[in-house]
């Protein structure tokens, strides 16, 4: 324990624990890695609409031109019609540019990606504080909710249910296709993300909720909304926060899975997960247009996941490897 | 024990009761109407009603339901006492009027080829994830360690429908030494069964042997440090007796409950891996039923999976408390 | 002089794990029909085994738990049953220390933060300020004023012990449970918050009940002793009775059980060595609790249980006391 | 005298031997093998090898014609067309030997009757018979008659009653609710499963979903029968592969495929690699199949004719098509009627082109009808199917009336089931724009214009295949006026009414005609492109040595 | 009697991310058969780190270990892994510290027995079995034969802790070193225990480290004493010495801060002010100088340099590592300490 020299240390300004955490990632590599990347494919993401200008196209806008007329499912040129107008490449029978689909792939895959886990912690933390908190038959109840949620076949469901929701968001009142599409999906996934979270919180606040300063402020008259929210909740940011950062991958892949098998995203909307799809048939005569979104989606996932394991590293150096 | 048994198979029904009532209420708000699929090309308002009839979507919901958890147990006639008179025995989970056939027959009918995947492919992550992440956890801190993790990390950010296409990319079509994908009984062919497999099961043994991998050399490294093992090391045992009799004691028992709940999991279908590799599974089934909006068989699949989840987590449960002293099961 | 705190047949079962879906929880009887009165400016001492009830007590007095039966008077009041609203004003006259220092602090709080909860939870605005009053809590626990932005992790345990004495103080309570406030801290630490507590129960004439399962510091502190087995209390005296004469069986071992710190004096005291361990609350012995360890035990040890009468100084709960 | 073509044994392929096993792989299985209940090209093509029907298309040489199965001839009409007698070929036999006779083949179309429990088919026979008992089928009524098919006394003779006159009534008699089926040995909607054979194959084994297999009826007579081969010993049919699968397998002509066929799968993905390449010469089928690629406007809710014509104007067949695969997978249409039917084809315009020289937008107009309309509807609910390329296809239309200046619902459907569901009428999701498709019944304008274009087929529900919803009072009478027309004449009013409906009501828009490229493998022989219902056809399929 | 362990010049050291930890710091001292060394200070002060040294357990761990250690002649600090564990069990044998860790919670009390008891004997598992039955039954587990398949969860604490020392037990070693194997029991379950150490070695003359803090239970146990603070010793002697006749500042304040049951209850304890230092930086020169109150008497020495060990007196067994020197010390304790004793 070095607890001792730094309390000796002159100098008045304590450092949080969250303070510690943050040196400690800013000297991983790994997760300054990581980090890039994810920054470059967020910044692709959002600066999008630049590139429709650069490339006087727009990722809908079809291109019958660059395929071949009599087999459209041939871009003219090399490597599925790579060129200095198309960077990527053009789709097959569309001609529709792939980089541009790409870089709108970005947004829509993380959008709905972190929506979906934004919503899934949310709920995840609500159920997973009273849960534990309150106990008893609450906590029976919604446990149980979460072992009736975890048993659900959930790719084979989100399936099954995401037609029936998009007419129950239709009715009430999101524009149709991808304006219900991408909600219906957002929910879907939170639907079957939550258990996670909720279950790792409930357990950090049952093991916080004996914790000797809980019973302190409680032996100090405070209530309980003191004690979720000023005591137990502080404390749960770093498991949440670790939670979360690993979740963003899952929710990723969930994304691109349930778009590939068909419940995602609405042509000519791109999307990661859609694009992969669409590249299937086409995988042995053009693999550049499979490799892209696949590469892209093996780069985003890995890159989170380190950090997600660099930020569980940093916030409980203990538990490292 | 056995009184645990009973009441996890209490808990386990009343979860699979509440799964397939949701799954029943949620197909009552469906868009399109089932009868009106069932219709055909040239369909007559009466012919409709007749359909509406059959299918019994003219029932109350709780009707439906009612003589649908009867039809699990005891089995069920549909129309009964009409002409068209359709026997369904129990287990009966439903009957598919797209493939005019009970729902159990069709889900028997895909079982070997989902059976055949998982346990193809969970053989091969075992060995192969428990395997490495042994080594490196052993070799801690060398370059095989980190090669080795390296490339599980990799593997563990790789999609099935990605690694799926490209592996398919180079041995079925570049170099042409496997068949394409697809499922062959092993009582016709075995070679053609594990030829047709062999996909399949490299893409998803890929995939989870690198998380068995990372499972298996946390699970180990945090075993070595615990005081026991230096325990074990103080009363003077071998290095080998100490990583087999401690260690990898120590490590195995949440391997073995993420592997139940995995295996648990594939046998209610590999839905992505039999959809990349065409393979008529159960996943497949599910999928198309689903795209085909045939509800009978969504049904049936989703209540089925669920069944092999729910079982999963009660062999679990019971295994776990076989592995770990500590457990008592009450 | 009339007692601050008057307890009578207090009494805490917990339910614990319950057995098969139908089953009956089993029932631990953690505290067992407590009486004991505490005079203002006292410290009353109260030491037992692990798991006799010790902790329980104090959380029963502070009211974190909810007793089965029984009552809790203090100043008079029944208090026993009071809602959390009505109990608000006595909480701040009844405050509470605990064993570990390393749980008892928000490790997400800074001491200021820390310190100052008491204000914000009872809504109280101390003169000058909460940051001057924190600072001069501080002060007075022994640490430096200018620390007050720093974070638990950043003391060491006798530290963070002075933290938690801090906090408890904060609102000049009549009242401290200090749980095991020394049995976490190194042996050269430990006698410098003993003699902090000490310094501020003569200072702020503090009535204190301090839980330890050491005898040898309960002398130092206490002036009154209880010591309980298995959830009942079966010797109360005062401190120079209790440890010179003590009366009870149980006493008498625990007494002798304590190693001597002399070489010289090594071997001159007669040692008991009981037998065993503490036996299981869930399912105690009948009549006397301590009758299956004791070496005096008898028959109608089995039959009755023996009742806490005055016996020379001493209040004893045994059928054959010295 | 009888032609030549009527009578058995069909001619001999030349260099057919017989014997070995052929492999039809398909994508999915046959909806239906009960002859009653099925309305499915491929499997209307792949049954007759166990089904004959009063009448069948016989296709020798790449020639197809209609001529007499269990009939002895196409059938004799006097009373205006209003009745039909069709003698019957004597010693016609089952397939466990015994005598195919007039009354069975009265029940099978009695059965048909049944249709809530025989569901699926087509409803001809219930459309065009005359029923004035009001017959329900044998299950509900097994004392009833149907009045409408009588046979003669010696039972050599088979007429039809109509209710009104149909000149292509002997085209309707290929269908399944005109086969032979004993009583005895009907199994009601089991005999889905296992159709009793009058053909040169029996069913051995059907494993639903997964595999079919026939083996030869050793009491058919190959003299008796004008239409079928039968070389080899047994047909196999695996199911529920994968379009890619079989375009692989099938290319790759290795092991089994090499002597499999599939009926089902357009090669599309992999074409290039195969069309005009001499290796592949002999195993690739190119052939204009019978299915238009069309679009509906509905007119209920586009009610606006400059509206529809904008529209029209509107659609970019060059995209619409390179997303369904470029020239080589379809031929720009104007029309749903082919140019093969010569008798119905109109050569006209669309939005004032000739489409097939000129298959660009032509946004410019149609910004100027649209400029020209008074109910100007802008917002269009595009309805298509998850099904393949449609979903592409519709991205293109989508793309196309939005540089118009419309705004676009996309309405995704499921892939089964659409077509009741765009049908559907009223509602507050109805499509403006229906994608779809249609193949002719029979070779003729009848064959389509009727099913697309007659309002009288609608209910006030269901627009049935009339998915435009088309009900406009001149083109009615011209329906009623084509009922009463010998077939040349009604061919040609038809013809008018497709025309008209297009140019002038701007109801609908055809894109093109499916170019099929199916392929076999390379030992495979007989294999044939099949003009009746436009299929490759293994009727005459044939393993070579 | 030879020595049956000699450690000298023992240092370990941990390099960690914050700087290299010094936990022992130029160890020496020695063990004879049949007698118990008592190793005190306070948390952190390096004792589990010694014991696990001897025991060659740091082996294929960060820790740096120099210097000898001599256990029955063999020197442990050289030899090789396998070398040593040959040793291990039955020449030396550990208590831990936290029995309910120490033990694994896989295998029943009767399993690990048995497994300690194999390594050494080459006899069957029935053999064994009854071996295991035997050592419970001396460490005075009662039903011994039903107990030993028990897991160590349903074992109590003081119950785990007889188990482990049975285990230790197990090969009869010649030297048992128990690491505070007490501190978690409660009183009376700790003189049964120690109780039962000084019965066992008055039976098999086994060599014992006994490592506490707890002073009352080194007077009652131990022969000598090795004071350890900061990593170093700081006084080493008989009992008798080192704890009546304390010569270093730390176990002066040691002595005098602990309540004992005799003595005036309401005098002030005489706390050592201050805090345990940091082991990555220690003081400079005598590590307890920022606690010690003679620094002043002393001077600047305190801080420049690290005083040695050296003997009260020419000859004698009691080493002590203070710069006060030998007058001035015995004054203060003369005066000072002994008065508040
Ligand atoms: N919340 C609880 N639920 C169930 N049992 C409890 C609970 N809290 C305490 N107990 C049980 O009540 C008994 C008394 O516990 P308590 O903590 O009061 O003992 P203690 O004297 O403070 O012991 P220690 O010296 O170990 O702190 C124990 O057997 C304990 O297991
Ligand atoms: N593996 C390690 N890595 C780094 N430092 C270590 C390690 N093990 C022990 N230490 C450090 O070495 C020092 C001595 O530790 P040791 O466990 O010997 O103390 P101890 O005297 O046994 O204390 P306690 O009474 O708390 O058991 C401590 O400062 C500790 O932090
Ligand atoms: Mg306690
Ligand atoms: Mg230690
Ligand atoms: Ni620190």
């Amino acid at each position: 324990m070095s607890t001792a020299a730094i309390a000796t240390h002159s100098g008045i300004e304590g450092r949080s624990p969250t303070q510690m955490a943050w040196q400690r990632l800013k000297k991983d590599r790994s997760a300054k890695i990581s980090g890039s990347v994810i920054a470059f494919f967020l910044l692709l993401a959002i600066t999008a609409p630049v590139f429709t200008w650069i490339m006087h196209t727009t990722p809908d806008e079809f291109h019958p031109e660059t395929l071949d007329p009599e087999f459209a499912t041939n871009p003219l040129g090399k490597f599925g019609g790579i060129s200095g107008t198309h960077w990527f490449g053009v789709e097959p029978r569309t001609g529709r540019d792939v980089f541009l689909r790409f870089v709108y792939g970005a947004r829509t895959s993380l959008t709905i990606a972190l929506a979906a886990t934004l919503v899934a912690t949310v709920i995840g933390i609500v159920i997973g504080l009273i849960s534990g908190f309150f106990g008893g038959k609450t906590d029976l109840a919604l446990s149980r909710t979460m072992e009736i949620t975890l048993a659900f076949p959930s790719i084979l469901f989100a399936l099954a249910i995401t037609p029936v929701l998009e007419n129950v968001f239709e009715g009430w009142g999101l524009p149709p296709g991808n304006g219900t599409r991408i909600p219906v999906m957002i929910f879907v996934l939170a639907m079957f993300g939550w258990p996670y979270i909720a279950r790792i919180v409930r357990g950090q606040v049952i093991s916080l909720r004996e914790r000797e300063f809980v019973e302190a402020a409680r032996a100090l008259g405070a209530s309980k909304f003191h004690l979720v929210f000023n005591q137990i909740l502080p404390n749960l940011w770093a498991p949440i926060l670790v939670t979360v950062a690993l979740n963003i991958p899952t929710m990723i892949t969930a994304e691109a899975a349930l778009t590939f098998l068909g419940a995602g995203v609405i042509d000519p909307t791109s999307d990661w997960g859609a694009m992969l799809l669409a590249s299937v048939p086409f995988y042995s005569i053009n693999p550049t247009y499979t490799f892209i979104p696949g590469f892209a989606l093996f780069l985003l996932v890995l890159s989170f996941s380190l950090l997600g394991d660099s930020i569980r590293d940093a916030l409980d150096p203990r538990s490292s490897r | 024990m056995l009184k645990y048994i009973l009441k996890r198979t209490f808990i386990g029904v009343f979860v699979l009761a509440i799964v397939s009532a949701v799954v029943f209420g949620i197909f009552y708000i469906l868009p399109a109407d089932p009868a009106r699929l069932a219709c055909g090309k040239a369909c007559t308002p009466e012919l409709m009603d007749r359909i509406r009839h059959t299918l019994e979507l003219d029932q109350p919901l709780s009707v439906q339901y009612g003589r649908f958890v009867k039809g699990i147990f005891a089995g069920r006639t549909y129309l009964a006492g009409t002409e068209a008179e359709l026997n369904c025995d129990a287990p009966c989970l439903g009957y598919s009027y797209q493939n005019d056939l009970p729902v159990t027959s069709l889900l028997m009918d895909r079982l070997p080829a989902t059976l055949s995947i998982a346990f193809g492919a969970s053989i091969l992550w075992l060995l192969v994830g428990l395997s490495s992440g042994i080594v490196s956890a052993l070799r801690r801190g060398t370059m095989l360690d980190k090669f080795s993790q390296g490339i599980a990390l990799g593997a563990a950010s790789l999609q099935i429908y990605f690694v799926g296409l490209i592996l398919q990319f180079i041995f079925v079509d570049k170099l042409a030494i496997l068949p394409i994908p697809g499922y062959t009984s092993p009582f016709d062919s075995v070679s053609d069964w594990a030829k047709q497999m062999a996909l399949a099961w490299f893409t998803l043994a890929f995939l989870l042997s690198a998380i068995y991998s990372r499972l298996t050399r946390a699970g180990m490294i945090e075993v070595m440090s615990e005081d026991y093992v230096r325990t074990a090391r103080a009363k003077g045992l071998s290095g080998r007796k100490i990583n087999s009799r401690h260690v990898l004691r120590g490590a195995i028992t949440p391997i073995v409950t993420v592997f139940g709940l995995d295996l648990g999991a594939l046998l209610g279908g590999a839905v992505i891996t039999e959809y990349v590799f065409n393979i008529p599974g159960l996943g497949k089934l599910s999928t198309d039923a689903v795209a085909n909006l045939d509800i009978p068989v969504v049904t049936g699949t989703v209540l089925f999976s669920a069944f092999f989840v729910v079982t999963a987590n009660i062999v679990v449960d019971l295994i776990y408390s076989a592995l770990d002293p500590k457990v008592r099961l009450t | 002089m009339s007692a601050i705190l008057k307890v009578t047949g207090l009494t805490k079962h917990f339910s614990g794990s319950k057995h098969g879906f139908f089953g009956n929880a089993d029932l631990i009887q953690a505290v067992d029909g407590l009486n004991f009165e505490i005079t203002a400016g006292e410290a009353l001492g109260l030491v037992g085994e692990s798991g006799c009830g010790k902790s329980t007590t104090g959380k029963l007095i502070t009211r974190l738990l909810e007793p089965s039966r029984g009552t809790i008077e203090y100043e008079g009041q029944d208090i026993t049953h009071l809602t959390s609203k009505e109990l608000k004003p006595i909480r701040r006259q009844l405050q509470m220390i605990f064993q570990d220092p390393y749980s008892s602090l928000n490790p997400r709080h800074t001491v200021g933060t820390i310190i100052a909860t008491p204000f914000k939870i009872s809504g109280i605005t101390p003169e000058g300020g909460v940051k001057k009053r924190v600072q001069e809590l501080l002060e007075i626990v022994g640490l430096n004023p200018e620390h007050y932005n720093r974070y638990p992790h950043e003391f060491s345990g006798g530290q963070r012990q002075r933290i938690g004495i801090a906090r408890a103080l904060a609102l000049r309570p009549k009242v401290i449970v200090a749980d095991e406030p020394v049995s976490a801290l190194d042996v050269s630490i430990q006698a410098q918050v003993i003699n902090l507590m000490k310094d501020l129960q003569k200072d702020f004439g503090l009535t204190f009940i301090f839980i330890a399962h050491d005898l040898a510091v309960v002398r130092h502190f206490a002036q009154r002793v209880a010591v309980m087995y298995l959830g009942k209390i079966v010797e109360i005296a005062d401190r120079d009775t209790l440890y010179s004469n003590p009366k009870h069986p149980y006493t008498k071992a625990l007494l002798s059980a304590v190693p001597e710190v002399d070489p010289d004096a090594v071997g001159a005291r007669q040692r008991i060595t009981l037998t065993g361990d503490v036996p299981n609350p869930i399912n105690p012995p009948s009549g006397c609790r301590f009758r299956t360890r004791c070496w005096k035990a008898q028959e109608v040890c089995a039959d009755k249980a023996p009742e806490l009468l005055q016996v020379g100084r001493s209040t004893v709960a045994c059928h054959f006391p010295e | 005298a009888t032609p030549a073509s009527w009578v058995g044994p069909v001619p001999a392929k030349t260099g057919a031997t017989k014997g070995g096993t052929v492999t039809v792989i398909t994508q999915a299985d046959f909806e239906h093998l009960d002859p009653a209940r099925n309305y499915v090209g491929g499997t209307l093509d792949f049954y007759r090898l166990f089904i004959r029907t009063l009448t069948q298309y016989r296709t020798v040489n790449g020639k197809t014609e209609l001529v007499p199965d269990l009939a002895a001839d196409l059938g004799t009409t006097n009373d205006g067309g209003l009745s039909w007698t069709f003698k019957l070929r004597p010693n016609l036999k089952y397939e466990d030997g015994s005598k195919i006779t007039c009354e069975d083949l009265k029940y099978g179309t009695m059965r048909s009757y049944n249709d809530d429990i025989l569901d699926g088919g087509t409803t001809y026979a219930k459309d065009f018979i005359d029923n004035p008992t009001n017959y329900k089928g044998p299950y509900t009524d097994p004392n009833g008659d149907l009045y409408g098919v009588q046979c003669s006394a010696k039972g050599d003779e088979i007429t039809y009653v109509l209710t009104q006159p149909i000149p292509y009534f002997p085209y309707v008699t290929t269908f399944g609710s005109f086969t032979a089926i004993p009583k005895a040995k009907d199994t009601k909607q089991n005999y889905d499963n296992r159709p009793f054979s009058s053909g040169p194959y029996k069913i051995e084994s059907y494993d639903r979903g997964k595999q079919l297999t026939l083996v030869r009826n050793s009491y058919w007579d190959t003299k008796t029968d004008p239409i079928r081969w039968n070389y080899p010993d047994k047909f196999v049919v695996k199911m529920g592969a994968d379009q890619n699968v079989i375009e692989q397998s099938l290319i790759s002509d290795s092991g089994e495929a090499k002597t499999s066929v599939s009926t089902d799968t357009n090669i599309v993905t992999n074409l290039s690699k195969v069309l005009g390449k001499p290796a592949y010469k002999n195993r690739l089928f190119s052939f204009l199949s019978p299915y238009n690629r069309y679009y509906a406007i509905n007119v209920d809710t586009v009610k606006d004719v400059n509206v529809r014509k904008a529209i029209q104007c509107a659609f970019d067949f060059k995209t619409v098509l390179a997303a369904a695969g470029g020239t080589n997978s379809g031929q720009y249409a104007n029309s749903t009627i082919p140019p093969s039917i010569k008798t119905g084809y109109r050569n006209f315009t669309v939005c004032e082109r000739d489409v097939i020289k000129n298959p660009e937008a032509q946004i410019a107009k149609a910004k100027a009808y649209l400029a020209k309309a008074s109910d100007k509807k802008t917002t269009l609910r595009l309805a298509y199917r998850d099904k393949g390329v449609e979903p592409l296809r519709a991205a293109a239309v989508e793309q196309a009336l939005k540089a118009a200046g419309f705004t676009v619902i996309m309405d995704k459907y499921p892939g089964s089931g659409y077509y009741s569901t765009v049908s559907k009428r009223g509602g507050d999701k109805e499509p403006d724009i229906v994608q779809t498709s249609w193949a002719f019944d029979w070779s003729a304008a009848s064959g389509i214009v009727y099913a697309l274009f007659d309002a009288r087929t609608m209910t006030s529900t269901d627009a049935k295949s009339n998915y435009s919803r088309g009900n406009f009072a001149d083109l009615q009478k011209l329906f009623a006026q084509a009922d009463q027309s010998a077939p040349a004449a009604q061919e040609k009013i038809l013809g008018d009414i497709e025309q008209k409906l297009i140019q002038d009501k701007a109801a609908h828009i055809s894109i093109y005609f499916e170019r099929s490229h199916m392929m076999s493998g390379s030992k495979l022989g007989g294999v044939q492109i099949d003009n009746g219902w436009g299929d490759l056809s293994v009727i005459g399929a044939y393993v070579k040595k | 009697m030879s020595n049956f362990l000699e450690v000298k010049n023992l240092c370990i050291n941990f390099p960690t991310d914050d700087g290299l930890v010094k936990a022992v710091d130029n160890l020496s001292f020695s063990v004879e058969k049949g007698k118990t060394l008592g190793l005190v200070g306070e948390s952190g002060s390096g004792k589990s780190v010694t014991s696990l040294a001897i025991l060659g357990l740091h082996k294929g761990s960060r820790a740096q270990v120099s210097g000898q250690i001599f256990v029955g002649g063999v020197e442990i600090n050289a030899g090789s892994e396998s070398d040593i564990r040959k040793l291990r069990g039955k020449q030396m044998a550990m208590i831990f510290q936290d029995s309910l860790t120490a033990l694994n919670p896989f295998y029943t009390i009767g399993d690990q027995i048995i497994e300690a008891y194999q390594v050494h004997n080459n006899v069957s598992k029935a053999e064994a079995k009854k071996h295991a039955i035997d050592m419970l039954d001396r460490v005075g587990i009662a039903e011994p034969q039903k107990r030993a398949d028990d897991y160590p969860h349903q074992f109590s604490g003081g119950m785990r802790q007889r188990a482990m020392i049975a285990m230790a037990l197990s090969c009869d070693p010649s030297l048992l070193i128990a690491d505070e194997p007490t501190t978690a029991l409660d009183v009376t379950v700790q003189a049964q225990i120690l109780e039962l150490l000084r019965q066992l070695q008055k039976d098999f003359g086994t060599a014992i480290i006994l490592i506490t803090h707890d002073l009352g239970v080194v007077a009652e146990t131990t022969d000598d004493v090795l004071l350890m603070y900061a990593g170093k010793a700081v006084e080493y002697g008989s009992v008798r010495d080192v704890l009546a006749k304390p010569q270093h500042p730390y176990g002066w304040g040691l002595l005098t801060s602990i309540p004992r049951l005799t003595g005036d209850p309401d005098k002030r304890l005489a706390a050592i002010s201050g805090m345990p230092p940091s082991m990555i930086s220690v003081p400079s020169g005598c590590a307890f100088h920022p606690r010690c109150s003679y620094q002043s008497t002393v001077g600047p020495a305190c801080l420049a340099s690290v005083p040695q060990l050296l003997p009260v007196s020419e000859g004698d067994h009691h080493l002590v590592r203070c710069h006060l020197d030998v007058k001035t010390r015995v004054d203060i304790f003369n005066n000072q300490v002994a008065p508040k004793l």
